[in-house]
């Protein structure tokens, strides 16, 4: 119960990725991070609206961690989530086009920037409410354990969220009931202004957090996608398929919930509106020099899984895809005045109808 | 022949058949396992379905109705149990922006088959904290579906058409109704009698109470009363008085607030031409508002005089029995409200 | 002569007074401090007064408005942030148990003067659970008070009010209005001039305005529109569309949903004969239910047709803009709502 | 930071008690004893209504803390708050008359069983939401350090409580701002059916959680009043006018926030209407043999410090007070109607109106 694991004592899962596996995380990383680079320039346009929340220098994280997954594994986190819809499997098209508020959002334009679903891909939302996602993370790993699936649930959070009453309730639930659920921290330091050492007491002991709760620990260097990954994999394969006498079995299997604390960093502003006097210049260009992108290039370049001249060509087709991404929202519908009636339920009464499923699905359902 | 069939029975019955019939069904919230319920509403239900489907939890209202939520999602179909809504005020949230918002957010991706259930109102003497109705504030909310039955018979229906509706209703008990139907014949009321007890599962596993459809719990003909819940028997009880005074009400049980049944509220008052509205919750901004609102929009013409509401009294749900007693939307509230309606001095 | 004055510098100033006159008042929130402000609205204030009165809090909203509260039964007046009134769910327990019902539940012993206040109603596109208007949920509890401003002198006016008063006040602001007065005469409008800026602190250091009062925002003939808040200013833009019509609106504006001030509305109600209600919440058992139940209830027989109601549609809100822009109680929705009050074609 | 105390390794703050002070100890929980012992009776005979949770078997746990706290200490409780407000100092008749939902009680028969508030006792209410007191005592304790005060607030919970979101929230603004705060768990096992271990994960390691929060520990047997006393006294005297440098202060004084698990038990079932099949008759009757009150006899007569005639005098004392509350209880009349509209404002309109005091507070202000 008292165990901290950071990936780097023991044999390393990415040890056995061969090289097609790297440069498929890296194709990712370099997506998420173009992508982002047109969302911010597309908000500044005013083509995207309400909050937006880039996720530029936490890519390690999404993806080393969504690396190590099965495709069946559900994923839900915070409205800092498109980071973790790409690396998930969301075509960029549609989540470009949701943030536009366009029909061919993965949400038809009704979610937006902070709510990003994909049913195919087992991408069970962004959500906009700090720690509310917790608690429906802990309803997904409770319904894999109900109907016997071996499946983890990856939960992430912000270590904003560490401060929510409905984090706490849900850690408690998971630990009682051994559920196979997996809760990250983002931990970038901040919630907007706030940094985590003001907002939390304990901030630079996350580990006797999970202790409190019998909870396994486990602490991964978010800037670095191998380590995330070395981390993440052991630990989401002893996790996944958990089961509790609670619930009735006999034997018990797997280790139970588990905590991660990623550390990592955002590059950009809390948000696009943010003027950022909270912290320094400095510390932005310290944690830049550890780019999670460029470490993983370097790592390839040495190791010669790649050469300059690839690693080139794939981040140019990451921007042509993001700007493909642009381009394909921009020229999609707005959602008609209908669309208002639609969704709300989904068996409807009086004015309102069954809605159509999102492109998104109907292409891939 | 009419069983008799307490409330708390007939919501178990409910309960247990759709488990039977539907294995994606499970019972979670606080002592609902092996305490058998706080209310006994549970009673046996661990025995039968094992503690995989019948879950304890510890008093965690945020993290359990959000784990409904999130199952939902994934499938499944949970009933939350409140002990009471009063507790499920620290999980608002959750219930209020998670549960029926999902369908949208997510364009239609993911939807929220998940029932809310427990006591609604003034229980006796719980004071303010413990009191809460919470129709009027959450029947507001779209999204969701909200359901308040007054007999055994509608309890079963509606609560079995609640399990298996795709979105997520609110399901809204009394404790004060949990033990009627053993209380002899004062419950059963002689309107009731057709009206008090459902099938049982042998004679319609499939007995269902629609939503939307409002039930004329009395037929009359001279004044209209439009109530639901534990207010449908203060509104029979005026009835009774009424009756005597040669005043014949016709009681309509909306069943379901949302959706709201304004049709048959609007036959029943064209007809009567007089029309109180009563309900459990606080004045301002309520369901009575709601109603007469609506009722004034569709009928404003065919009404002989205004529709009178009879709420709580404004105020805070105090301890002490005289005061509770007489904050309630009571049978002599009602009395007084029908005979202002119509003129009767 | 009128200062050019921001909404969110009309909220400031009130603060800032209050805080200088009375050391028991104490600002607390989400970035209030070293941010200064997620919306700016408590810019400098950290340096002014320093970290024990200007105090950030981590993201617990349970936990600070609960302290809030706690420190209003113990004698302070605290002044709570809620960076959106959409994030006061997670507190809800807290600002609708603890805070209106601390009076009555002790006897009268412990009073709660708190001011919870933050940006109510759709922000730009932020999505169902982002864009609350919490007025027709919150206002039906006893022992609250909701104030709701719609100008600058309103906001700093009723804010101080709000701080000054012995019990717990809502005080409902909108992120879209918190630049108003910065952006031209098209937000002054030119029914507003007189009505825009509050005095200084030289002139009147008491400007107050009271509960319970509504204002008249615009004179006029032919239809009275009901209304307080941002819809305050989708009103007078429907009346500048009239006018050109040759209709002639009054403009009421409550200011405050609890206390109401239902005499001002009747007395407009019986001047004009018809009447729109605007509230920015979704319909069923809304403000304007309510408002349009008290104008019947009071004034029936001076309607020369129903009162009509215009909320936000009732959906979720969407975050694509076309879709949160229909759904909005938005202008051209008014005028349509007026024309057909008033049996224009 | 990771201390736990358990007040028997240091000297014991209850060897300095001279012997009136330990009677007085004595007297209350007797008086509690009997107190409610005639609230149970009451409530059987349909005097008292709604929810009603009796005190006895816990009474150490009140008496032992508060005995500790100077006068002027704010107090705040859940709802099992009988005993906290007789061992505060409110007269046993305006306790009994809330039950009784008369006009003569605390409230005036607003609040009842579950919301005893006495301003002049400084006891801030028992609250009848679990963990909802839990930020209120924050509060109180906010307010006492905003105003420089040397105080410490005492914020009781049950067990059933540390499940709660609302506590979490409590105890990290408590640590990050190091208030004057001592949350007491009134450990007794049980919320309702269910035993902690079912509801709280590590819940044999309640230290664990207090150090995630970074707050000093202690544990007491809140079955044994000095050794509860033990505990309390030293632990309220270092926490009392804690400051922090977060709210400005250049110095800070106190320890700031502290937890104590007081391991106690109820003889009674959770409230009047409890069948108690979730525990054996056994496990009552061990703790029965624990009984609070007969230690502390033994206590006092082996050391001479009382006589069996003179305890049996208190104990008839006790009785009697019991019975007046009861008989004042019965002889005063329930609040008019017109109270229905009073206490709901201290500036009201429309219908309402200012309230009188309590009787109470009018003879005691
Ligand atoms: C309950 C709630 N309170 C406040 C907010 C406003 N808010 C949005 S994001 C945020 C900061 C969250 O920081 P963190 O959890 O660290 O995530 P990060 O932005 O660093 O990814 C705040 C306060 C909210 N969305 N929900
Ligand atoms: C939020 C909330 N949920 C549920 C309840 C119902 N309830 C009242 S007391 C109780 C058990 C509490 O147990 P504990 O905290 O251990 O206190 P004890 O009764 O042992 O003193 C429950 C579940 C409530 N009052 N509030
Ligand atoms: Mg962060
Ligand atoms: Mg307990």
């Amino acid at each position: 119960m008292t165990t901290v694991t950071s990936g780097k004592s023991m044999t390393r899962a990415s040890d056995s990725l061969d090289a097609a596996k790297l440069l498929d995380m890296l194709r990712m990383m370099m997506l998420i991070r173009r992508f982002e680079e047109r969302t911010a320039q597309s908000f500044m346009q005013k083509q995207i609206g309400g909050f937006c929340h880039i996720y530029i220098g936490q890519e390690a994280t999404a993806v080393g961690s969504i690396f190590a997954l099965n495709p069946g594994d559900p994923v839900i986190t915070a409205y800092r989530d498109h980071g973790h819809a790409l690396a998930r499997g969301m075509h960029p098209n549609h989540c470009m086009a949701e943030m536009f508020g366009k029909i061919t959002g993965c949400a038809k334009g009704k979610g937006g920037s902070m709510h990003m679903f994909d049913r195919a891909h087992h991408m069970y939302g962004g959500h906009a409410i700090v720690g509310g996602q917790c608690p429906l993370g802990v309803g997904l790993a409770f319904a894999t354990m109900y109907l016997g699936e071996e499946k983890v649930t990856v939960c992430y959070l912000g270590d904003g969220a560490l401060n929510q009453g409905a984090f706490h309730e849900a850690m408690n639930l998971a630990a009682i009931w051994r559920l196979p659920i997996i809760f990250v921290v983002e931990n970038n330091s901040y919630s907007m202004g706030t940094h985590i050492a003001r907002g939390t007491s304990m901030a630079n002991d996350l580990a006797t957090k999970a202790h409190s709760y019998g909870m396994h620990y486990a602490e991964c260097d978010g800037m670095d996608v191998l380590n995330t990954y070395d981390v993440f994999k052991p630990l989401a394969d002893s996790v996944r398929g958990s089961t509790s006498k609670a619930m009735g079995v006999k034997e018990e299997k797997g280790i139970g919930p588990a905590f991660v604390n990623c550390k990592t960093y955002r590059f950009k502003g809390h948000s696009m509106s943010d003027p950022q006097k909270y912290r320094s210049k400095d510390e932005v260009a310290q944690f830049e020099q550890k780019d999670p992108i460029n470490s993983l290039v370097n790592h390839l370049i040495e190791r010669n899984h790649a050469t300059q001249e690839q690693i080139e060509a794939m981040d140019e087709r990451a921007k042509q895809i993001a700007l493909d991404a642009v381009k394909f929202a921009n020229e999609s519908p707005f959602p008609g005045v209908e669309e208002l009636y639609t969704d709300v339920y989904s068996q409807p009464f009086g004015p309102y109808k069954v809605g159509e499923l999102p492109i998104m699905l109907r292409e891939n359902p | 022949m009419t069983r008799e069939l307490q409330f708390r029975d007939a919501l178990r019955e409910a309960m247990i058949e759709e488990m039977v019939r539907d294995e994606r069904v499970f019972l979670m919230g606080e002592e609902v396992a092996e305490y058998n319920g706080a209310y006994k509403v549970s009673q046996g239900m661990l025995e039968q379905f094992g503690p995989r489907r019948i879950v304890d939890t510890p008093i965690s209202e945020t993290g359990f109705a959000g784990l409904g939520v999130g199952a939902a999602m994934y499938g499944l179909r949970p009933i939350i149990e409140f002990m009471s809504w009063s507790f499920c005020l620290v999980a608002a949230d959750q219930i209020i922006n998670n549960a029926p918002k999902m369908l949208y957010m997510s364009g239609g991706q993911f939807g929220c088959p998940i029932v809310f259930r427990g006591n609604n109102g003034a229980g006796g003497q719980l004071g303010s904290t413990h009191s809460w109705c919470v129709e009027s504030m959450f029947a507001t909310v779209p999204g969701l579906k909200v359901a308040i039955p007054s007999t055994p018979r509608d309890a079963k229906g509606l609560l079995k058409a609640a399990i298996r509706d795709n979105d997520p209703v609110f399901n809204l008990e009394s404790e004060r109704m949990l033990g009627l139907g053993a209380r002899g014949d004062r419950d059963f009321s002689r309107y009731l009698h057709g009206k008090w007890a459902p099938p049982s599962v042998e004679e319609d596993s499939d007995f269902l109470i629609p939503f939307g459809v409002a039930d004329v719990k009395k037929e009359g003909t001279d004044c209209t009363i439009v109530t639901a819940g534990r207010p449908v028997h203060f509104a029979l009880e005026a009835a009774e008085h009424l009756e005597k005074e040669g005043i014949n009400v016709e009681v309509i049980d909306c069943r379901t607030y949302r959706p709201l049944d304004i049709e048959t509220i609007v036959r029943s008052v064209k007809k009567t031409n007089y029309c109180v509205v009563v309900d459990q919750c606080w004045p301002f901004a309520s369901i009575a508002s709601e109603i007469a609102m609506q009722i004034y929009e569709r009928a404003m013409d065919d009404l002989d005089n205004k529709v009178i509401r009879v709420n709580n009294d404004d105020v805070p749900a105090a301890y002490s029995f005289p005061l509770e007693q007489e904050m309630l939307p009571h049978a002599r509230k009602i009395c007084e409200a029908v005979r202002s309606a119509m003129y009767v001095a």
